[in-house]
Formats: structure tokens, C-alpha cells, sequence
């Protein structure tokens, strides 16, 4: 699978747009939940956006992905509206899922956003059964599922690439290995290489540096097309690194360390938004100041969101009544 | 109206239903060939992109079905033996049960889900589970539980048409047992409970193919001289607790017949809401026919003795008019 | 005596019963740092081969533990929240809970499972499950919630030490609650409830964390001159029905309080059980106090009041007194 | 991986009465069903008898072993007994499991044999706790999983694969690829060469003609050998078939048919007693009289073993109440 081209100059701005404003967003909810703003907790990506942007520049609106507890990335990138991911996570009204899911369920069906998932591995199933339905349609849709490095040891990962193959489903797999299953390193969990899996299904595998939105982007690029022309499932590991805490909360109730700060720092020089804002600076796509200014666009739309969403009443506490079941009493 | 096996009435309820409306798919492990019958001929019928043997993977299949439902299919999902809900209980309890709460209700989700339940057989404890009380526990999931054929195929095309997830459970190797099923398109609305026999001295209260041994102890009740009701709940989610009631109010007696394990089974929830709602109705005890907090041994003659029979049924009723 | 979080306390018994016992093992995902702090400094003290981080594969996880233990060992399985127990669901529901029948008594099963259940921490639908009534209805599986730091210890060292499968359910976000702890090697058998407070008006029976707001209820029910007797159960399975039976015996009135949703709930069995066999103790309708059948929701203000609180307790018994 | 030998006289005729006893039991279980003798359904191992004899003859009791629906021929070679074994099957309380468990359950845990098993997959779990136990016991015990090409898609699969590989387990993974998954002929549920899937974990793979008993034997060797020396998980695919149908009730309940008479024929000619024995006689190992007597000797145990079964007690219906928990009411 070779990708189908390079980026277009207005490509290389949409990722870098997705990317900023998918930080500066959860730079806000870091700095909200630190300040005991938010109802429950986050899982950031900081760090893995060039993963999400660089999938999802290559999906539609009917395309379909499912997400992870880790997953305002997907869900902005996938063309989610922040106001009402923040509003959402802020449990208000106002939210995607009128307050009801937080920041683990974070969905919008009408962009194909089944949803964030607080359930490790519990995207993949869905994802098939999405893919199948995309087939079925037979309009080229794709079912994009993205898990991380430890959501690839449950079982369903496999049984997903079985089913996918069999049926040629329009399935796409990424997997964005961040360094950690949970609080464990990868390496302590998982026996292999993650991206040697596919290979006995005859599933396509590439491994990408998912700090490199370029390279996410090409292979994604590559990938989403084989789905889309009704050649099958493919797998992408995206090896990248998440910067934060596994739960922003674990500073206040870990008993201990997991890692070394140096590792931290390390990958934080490697930061996919100040890459990919090099590359387009050498490239002569945009300036510096460019960039400045895209960035103060995107904080003015958090800042925006984030006061919509306080500003938004909570729900009414009869909403759950509705909510269980399509028109029937609970 | 034709008499049907019910088995047959499933089949013909199925056959029906994906020709109305060809959003209607369904998978699981060989729907083609159908270990129970039930499925059998839709693979020919509606081709292999409506009708798909699975491999043998519950998690994913559960899973799968939620995602096609939510991607704007209707689902049917053939569990084959309820034990292996076990083996995809993943994505029932955590997804298919919650999703529509999780997502604000942004999507409705027709999904059916088929298993057949229950022991009697001697296929042990890994094949006659009846699971529907852990089903019921999850909130998100209505349990269909039909015992005629008319039902079967009433409750199955509502399911089929409705628009949240229900576990329609077949009564494992009861599909044999034959009834007259209405011509024409017999829809049967989920939470109306059956009154199979009037009688004003106690309520028996059945679950599923249950139906038959209550109906059969209410017949020799009557012979000593008690008039039994019986009522069949037709469906646990929703559950017609008026009906109910109103019988209690008549007869001041319960008794509830419920081939699951008794502990949290649905008789004791059955048994709980009237004990609650229609204490001062109630003259005697609630008792509870079911199945011992053991799991199904092989032999038969061991396992008989642990089902409901209208022995026990008629003794339980019997003992609380005579109190 | 010592008082201890309670978390502390589980920390505790479990470090003594691997010290006492070196064919205690124990793993899970995070062991070794300890999601909840239960775990913590296990893996430096037991070193790796009796402490297991494990990879993310909850279904088999499961099947280990049957396994490890069948082959001779004492497992400690952690499963974190309780909504994981779904994902291995399989073999808790089709081994755990049957293999010793199956295989007509060959072995004993010496499994814990610890998870942590239920609401109110905003921490939406898929972590905060409370599962005890789908166990409860698998009939092998014993099931301990523990409502204080002694009991904690008592029902994990007796779970630890015993020869069946037991699961220990934590409530979430309770680990912090303090109470003394009997010094010395403290066991609590399984199937003993407490009484937490006498009172000849009103039972109110509370399932684990359940305890303290049921507490709080009765001394807001004292003070309108109704005394409350709380029963809090320590294990559902076994039950203690006797100790609820007798309180009944003289209250004549029963309100359970259990944080599981309402239908086939542990309140649901426990009324059932109450409205059979002290009938004609009751003077009054049995309450339960339970969450509606709901997945939970993410906002705070939804979420809170889906839960019982003293308020709905102390209301429900208030109305069993007055009546 | 290479066999750490060839199989000796007393070995290859072990391997052949081991074969022949299964066989002829089984026979006897068929006509028995058939007679309406058995309370219970059977699924026949006619055909893959050198899968279960080629590998136990590498275990000891104290070796661990799990298994499927179809467990009969792991259970005999094993070493469990067939007197009770066939009383189990009748329902009888001198039965193995004292009548609890039935065809699909049949353990004997003195003998290592944790149990056949009906749920698909649901051996190998338990397979790797057993595995984990016999690593801490250190004393060169294995586990051995039996299951079949319909399991392997199952996700534990993938998982036992990941523990197994991750803490070196002494665990063998044997699939027995009998050409069906229930009535779906396997290609139409499977994609991809089973026996592909143990390499991302870096698990060695061997596939064997699972007819050839002397086949089977070797590659059981090796792989034992390889997870009695602590070097971890093996796998073994070995291709066979199952002349008898699913269950052997089918033809009772079965709608139609789901293959070819001709097939069956066809792999009745590779029949694996026959192969061995034609082997054993070239060899001139034994005569075909000697195999002959051991059939009788076998024929007559059959025999007894079932004269036993039919002449056994039923369970007491109380039995139940001590069997859910060990000294505890249920
Ligand atoms: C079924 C299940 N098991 C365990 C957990 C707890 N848990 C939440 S996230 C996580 C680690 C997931 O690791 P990975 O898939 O690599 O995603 P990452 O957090 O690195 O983005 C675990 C164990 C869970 N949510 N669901
Ligand atoms: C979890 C589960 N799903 C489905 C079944 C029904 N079933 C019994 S055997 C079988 C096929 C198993 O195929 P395979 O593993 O190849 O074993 P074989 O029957 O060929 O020996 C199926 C689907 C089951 N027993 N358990
Ligand atoms: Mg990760
Ligand atoms: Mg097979």
C-alpha cells in the first residue's frame, strides 16, 4: 500500500489547524480540571494528535471511527465540535451527549463519531459492526477504529482481524502506541511487535512515527484508500508517546512514579505540532507568524467553548428517563 | 389462523420481517444450516449479505451488533445457547445496554439478540443456563420470553421493528411445541402480560415456558377444588406488573414460576414489586417456583428435580390457599 | 485496635494472608502501582512471581484464575471496576462459577476477585457498575461487600482463606472511610450480618457501602421518634436471612437499601425472600431503596440523585411507620 | 524445535493402543447414542485419535491438560479412565465427574485432565492458569491446551498467546484443525493459515498431518521438550478431520447437510489407526494378529467399561447440594 499523494498546501494547514486545536483544548481542560472544574476525570492526549489529525484528514463525515477513554483527539480531528465536547465534559446540557457520557463517551453520530469508549478494546467489535453496515451501504464508507498499545492484548483485536479479512470488510486499525498500557510500560504487557499481528490475516501493516503527522497522513492516506476501493482491513501502528498522565488525576492518588521525567522530556522535543510547524516553515507553506495566528484563532474558539460551556445549564435530572430506552419508560 | 410449531412460527416471524423492511440483517455461528431451526432457509432466501455464518467470536458479535445497529442497520444477532452471552457479555453489559444513555440518546438501537435457554435436557451446565436476570439487571435490555407460537412470532416482529436492544430467548428444545398463530401480520406489543386461565383463589405467575407445567399445576388445583390464575408474563422487560396486581388483587395469593436460578432470578423481583405494591391485597406468603442456586449436573435424574414441575407448583399454591 | 482507612485495611490483609500463605498469588492489570491503593507495595514485598502485572485481557484473566487455582494455588485475581468483570465475564459465569459441580466436586476453587463497584464520582456509565446481582445469580460464586475497614479486612482474609470462589466487591471511591481494625490475625466469616444499630420500628437492611447512609437515615428517623434497627448484610452470598428474619420478627417492617439498579437486584432477592418467609411478621409493604433502572449518568446532578441517600431511606421507612 | 527423539517400540505401540482404545470407545458411545442408551449429545473424535495419543504420550500425570466439547481422546490419552469415563457419559454417580458433568465435562484432575470443556475457547484461559501454576511449581511440569481450528478464532487465543509469550510459560497450544467449526466448513470462517498466528509472538509453529500419529508425536515432543525447559509457549496446528458429524445427534435435528459424502470417504482412506498400524507392520514393529489381540483386549475393557456404566447407581438427586461449594450449603 503506497499513499495516494502528498498533502496540498491547504492539507498541511488543516492538520496543523487540527493538531493546535486539539492541544489547546486540552490544555484548557488540564488547566479546568486542575482547578476542580470538571465533574470527573480526562485521559489527555497531549502529545498523539498528529495520530488523530492524520487519520482523520482522510475521512468524511460518513465514515465511521470509534475511540478510546483517550479520545477528545479523535473526536475533535474527526470534525466534532469543541463547544460541545467541552459542554460535554463539563456535564452540562449544552454537550454532545447532554452531559450524560463526559469525557470517555465524548460521540456525535452525525459526524460518525460512535463514540469514545471507557472500555479498553470495546471500540473494535463496534467498529466491525460498522464497517459491516459500510459495506453493506456500498457507498465507500470506511470504519475507522483507533486503541492503543494495550487495548491490541485483548482478544477482540484479533477476532476483529479475522472477521475483517473474511469478510473484506472497509476496516480500517490504528493503533497509537503511546508507551504505556495504563501505568505499565508497553514492553512489560506485550510480547512482539503489535504490527506483526496482521500479517497472519494477510491485513496490510505499517509502522509509522506518530509524532510525524506526514507520515500518519501518508499511511492513513494509504490505508483509508485500500478500505475504500473494498480491498479489506489494514493495521497502522502509530508509535508516539503520551506526554501526560494516563488520568490527569494520578498525580493526586498514584502511590507512585512510572517513569522517569527525562523520558518526558525527551519526547517532548520531539512535540508532532512543533515538527510539523517546521516542516511547513521550510517548506514555505506558512510563516511563523502564520501559525501565530492560527493559534490565537483556535484559543479564541476554546476560550469561547469554555465559557459557553460553563456558562450552559446542567441537565435536568429527568433527562435519564429518555435516555435508556428510545421511547419507552426505563 | 394456522397451527404452527413454534420453532416454525419463529422462522416464518423472521422470514417476514427481512422481507418488509431489507435494513433487517442477521449473523451469528451458522445461521445457515440453524442448530435450532429457526433460521433456517433465510441464507438462501436473502443471500449472504443479509444472512452471515460468523466465526465463533461472541465478543466481537456483540459488539458488531451494536455498531451496525448504531450505523443504521437492523440487527438480529443469533446467540445460538444463552451460556455463550457469557462469552460476549463485553459488549452487552458495557455497550449495548448503556450507549444510548452514554450518547445523550443520540441514536436508537434495534438490535435482537436470539438465544435459546434453559435445561431439562441433560446438556449440563455450560448449555441450559437462563440468563435472563443478569439481562435484566443491565436496565438497557428488554427479555422477551415468549411460551406460544403465537407469541413467538408476535414478540419477534416487535422486537425486530422496535427500536432498542431485546434479548428474545427461545426456550431451549421446546420449538416442538405446536399453537395456532393469527394470520396475517400478528404483531405482539412488549410489556402485556397473558391471563392463560382465570381463577379468583391464587395468581401463578410464569415465565416463559413455564407457562405450561403452571398451566398444567392450575389443572390439577382445580381438581381439588382451587381456581388458579395463571399469567404469563409474556415479556420481563418491560414487565406488566398492572396485570399482575390486578389478579393479586382478586386472589390475596402469589406464586411465581421461574426456571432461572432463584437467587436475584426474576421471580424474586416478580415476587419483590408485589410484596411492595400490593402488600395489603396479599393474604399468604409470595412463593417462588424456581430453579435451586445450582448449576445444571448432566444427569437427568438429578437434573429433573432441580426444574420446576407442576408438582411443586400446585404443592407451593396449594399450601397458600390452605393457610 | 487500630484505626485505618479502609483501603489500608485491605492492604493489610492481603500483605498477611501472602505472608502466611506462600501458594497465594495474586495479578491484574497495575498490581504493582494500584489503581486504588489496595495493591500497593505487594509486587516489592512478594516479588514477581506471586504479584503479576498483567497485559489488558480480562477474559483470560478469568479463565487463569479458575486454572491457577484448579491447579493447586490461591488466587487473588484484580479486576479494578467492576464494568471489567463483564469483559471476562465467560469464564466467571461458565467455569468460576460451575466447574466444581461439573466435574462432580474434584476440586475446590480458592479464587478472590477483587473489583471496585458503583457510582456517584462522575465516572459515567462504564465504570461504575454495581454486579453483584448478576453473581449472585450464577449460584457458585460467593459474594462479599464489606461497609467497614474491619469487615474489610475480616471478609478478605476469610475470602483468601477459603475454598470457593468468592468476589470482593470494594466500594469506589469509599476506600478513604475510616474505622478501627481488631488487631491480630481478624477474621469475619462469610455469611454473617451485622447489626449496625437496634431499633424496634423499622429494618432497614443495607447491602456494603449502603451501611453508612442507612445509618445516617436511622438517626434522622430517631429523631422523629422512629427507631430503625440497621442490618447490614457483609456478604449477599451467603445471606444472613436469619438475622433479617429475626429483626422482622419484631420491627414487622423491612426496607432494603442497595446501591445495584433496581430489577434482580440484591433488594429485589432480599424482599422476596422476606415477603415468603416472615410473612406474617409483616405489618407493612417492603420497601427497597434502590438506583432506577439506569446506566449511570456523567453530570453530578444526575448522577447523585439516582442514588439511595439518607433522605430517600430515612422517607421510605418513615412511610412504613406512618402507615 | 526438533523432536528430542523418535518413538520406541514400547512408545509406538503405546501410541497405537491409545489410539485403538479411543476408537473403540467411541464406537460403543455411538451405538449407545444411537440406541438412546446416553441421557446426553456426543461429539465424536473419530479420525483425529492421533492428534490426542501423539501428544500425551509426552505428559505426565502431574502435566496439565485442557479440553473441548470433543474431549474423550484427549481424556483416554491422558490416562483417565474409561470405566468412568463411560459411566460419566451414562450419567452414572461412579462416573468420573459422578454424573454432574456428562460428555462435554469429563476431567479427571488427578490426572491432570482439567476438564473437557463446552464452552469454545473456554480451555484456554484455564490452560494458561495452569501453565502460570506449573511455572511457579518449578518442577518441569507443562499445560497442554487441545482445541480446535473454530476456537482459534475466539480472542483468548490471541491473549493466551500474549501471557504465554510475555512470562515464558510452559504452555502448548495444540489446534486441531478438523476441517469444520460446528457445520461451517473452516475456510469460510477463518482467514488466513492458523498456524501464521503464533509468530508475532515469536511462538514457535509447527503444522503436522495430524493423521500421521508418528507426525503428531514428534512435534509434541518438541514442543513439550521446549516448555519443560522453560524456553516458553509452542504451537502445533495439526490438520486432520472428523469423519463423525458435530454431534452426533445431527442427523436427528439437521435441516440438510453441509458436505459431501465423498469427502468423508476420502479421509477414511487417510484413516490414522489404519496409517499407524500399516506402519508398525512395515516396520516390523508387530504382526498384524498382535494388533488384532490388542484390539480384542481393547474390545473387552470397552466392554467391561460399559457393562460397569449400565450396571452403575444413578447420582443421588442430594448429591447436587455439596457439589456448587465445598463445605458450604449453596
Ligand atoms: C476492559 C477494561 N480493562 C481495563 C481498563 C482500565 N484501563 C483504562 S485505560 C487502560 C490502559 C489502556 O492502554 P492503551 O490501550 O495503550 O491506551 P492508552 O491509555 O495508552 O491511550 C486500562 C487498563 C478499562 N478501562 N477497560
Ligand atoms: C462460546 C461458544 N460458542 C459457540 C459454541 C457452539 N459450538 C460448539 S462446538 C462449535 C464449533 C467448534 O469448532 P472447533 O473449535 O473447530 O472444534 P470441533 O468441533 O471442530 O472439534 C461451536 C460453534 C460453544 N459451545 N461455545
Ligand atoms: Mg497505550
Ligand atoms: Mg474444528
Amino acid at each position: 500500500m503506497t499513499p495516494t499523494s502528498a498533502p496540498s498546501t491547504e492539507e498541511f494547514l488543516d492538520l496543523l489547524r487540527t493538531m493546535l486545536l486539539i492541544r489547546r483544548v486540552e490544555e484548557r481542560l488540564r488547566d479546568d480540571f486542575h482547578a476542580g472544574k470538571l465533574p470527573g476525570g480526562v485521559h489527555l492526549y497531549i502529545g498523539q494528535e498528529a495520530v488523530a489529525a492524520g487519520v482523520c484528514a482522510h475521512l468524511n463525515d460518513d465514515d465511521w471511527i470509534a475511540s478510546t477513554h483517550r479520545g477528545h483527539g479523535h473526536f475533535l480531528a474527526k470534525g466534532g465540535d469543541p463547544k460541545a465536547m467541552i459542554a460535554e465534559i463539563h456535564g452540562k446540557e449544552t454537550g454532545i451527549c447532554r452531559g450524560m457520557g463526559g469525557s470517555m463517551h465524548v460521540a456525535d453520530f452525525s459526524r460518525g463519531i460512535i463514540g469514545a469508549n471507557g472500555i479498553v478494546g470495546g471500540g473494535v467489535g463496534i467498529t466491525v459492526g460498522a464497517a459491516l453496515a459500510a459495506q453493506l451501504e456500498n457507498k465507500g464508507q470506511v470504519a475507522v477504529c483507533f486503541f492503543g498499545d494495550g487495548a491490541a492484548n485483548q482478544g477482540v483485536f484479533m477476532e476483529a482481524m479475522n472477521v475483517g479479512a473474511l469478510w473484506k470488510l472497509p476496516l480500517v486499525l490504528i493503533c497509537e502506541h503511546n508507551g504505556f498500557s495504563e501505568f505499565s510500560p508497553s514492553d512489560t504487557v506485550t510480547a512482539g511487535d503489535i504490527a506483526d499481528r496482521p500479517e497472519a490475516f494477510d491485513i496490510p501493516s505499517t509502522s509509522v512515527d506518530g509524532n510525524d503527522a506526514i507520515a500518519v497522513w501518508e499511511a492513513a492516506s494509504a490505508a483509508v484508500d485500500h478500505a475504500r476501493r473494498g480491498n479489506g482491513p489494514s493495521f497502522v501502528l502509530a508509535t508516539t508517546y503520551r506526554t501526560h498522565g494516563h488520568n490527569e488525576g494520578e498525580v493526586y492518588w498514584l502511590s507512585g512514579t512510572y517513569r522517569d521525567n527525562s523520558e518526558i522530556e525527551d519526547w517532548n522535543r520531539r512535540d508532532p505540532i512543533e515538527r510539523l510547524t517546521r516542516t511547513l516553515v521550510e517548506r514555505d507553506i506558512c510563516t511563523l507568524d502564520e501559525v501565530g495566528a492560527m493559534d490565537r484563532e483556535i484559543l479564541d474558539t476554546v476560550e469561547d467553548a469554555c465559557a459557553f460551556a460553563e456558562a450552559s445549564a446542567v441537565p435536568s435530572p429527568d433527562a435519564v428517563q429518555d435516555l435508556m430506552f428510545f421511547n419507552q419508560a426505563p | 389462523m394456522a397451527k404452527k410449531r413454534l420453532i416454525q412460527a419463529i422462522n416464518d416471524a423472521l422470514t417476514e420481517e427481512m422481507e418488509r423492511d431489507e435494513r433487517v440483517i442477521l449473523f451469528g455461528e451458522d445461521v445457515e444450516i440453524s442448530m435450532f431451526g429457526d433460521t433456517v432457509g433465510l441464507l438462501d432466501r436473502f443471500g449472504p449479505d443479509r444472512v452471515r455464518n460468523t466465526p465463533i467470536c461472541e465478543a466481537t458479535l456483540s459488539g458488531m451488533a451494536v455498531g451496525a445497529a448504531a450505523a443504521g442497520y437492523r440487527v438480529i444477532l443469533h446467540m445460538m445457547f444463552s451460556n455463550f452471552i457469557y462469552t460476549g457479555f463485553d459488549a452487552i453489559a458495557n455497550q449495548m445496554a448503556k450507549i444510548r444513555l452514554m450518547t445523550g440518546g443520540q441514536i436508537m438501537l434495534p438490535v435482537t439478540v436470539i438465544a435459546g435457554y434453559g435445561g431439562g435436557r441433560s446438556t449440563a451446565a455450560q448449555h441450559s443456563d437462563t440468563p435472563y436476570p443478569a439481562l435484566m439487571n443491565l436496565g438497557g435490555i428488554n427479555v422477551a420470553v415468549p411460551s406460544t407460537p403465537a407469541d413467538a412470532a408476535g414478540l419477534l416482529k416487535t422486537a425486530i421493528r422496535g427500536n432498542n436492544p431485546t434479548f428474545y430467548l427461545e426456550a431451549g428444545g421446546r420449538g416442538g411445541q405446536r399453537g395456532e398463530v393469527p394470520d396475517g401480520d400478528h404483531l405482539m406489543p412488549l410489556g402485556q402480560a397473558a391471563i392463560r386461565r382465570s381463577g379468583g383463589d391464587v395468581t401463578l405467575v410464569s415465565v416463559g415456558a413455564m407457562m405450561r407445567p403452571t398451566l398444567r399445576a392450575a389443572r390439577a388445583l382445580a381438581a381439588d377444588g382451587i381456581e388458579a390464575e395463571v399469567i404469563d408474563c409474556r415479556t420481563l422487560v418491560p414487565l406488566d406488573t398492572e396485570t399482575i396486581k390486578a389478579s393479586v388483587a382478586r386472589t390475596g395469593r402469589l406464586v411465581v414460576v421461574d426456571e432461572a436460578r432463584d437467587r436475584c432470578s426474576a421471580a424474586s423481583h416478580i415476587a419483590a414489586v408485589i410484596a411492595e405494591e400490593s402488600f395489603h391485597d396479599l393474604r399468604a406468603p409470595v412463593r417462588r417456583v424456581t430453579v435451586p442456586n445450582i448449576a445444571m449436573p448432566y444427569a437427568p435424574n438429578v437434573e429433573k428435580p432441580l426444574l420446576p414441575n407442576p408438582e411443586r407448583i400446585a404443592e407451593a399454591a396449594a399450601t397458600l390457599v390452605q393457610a
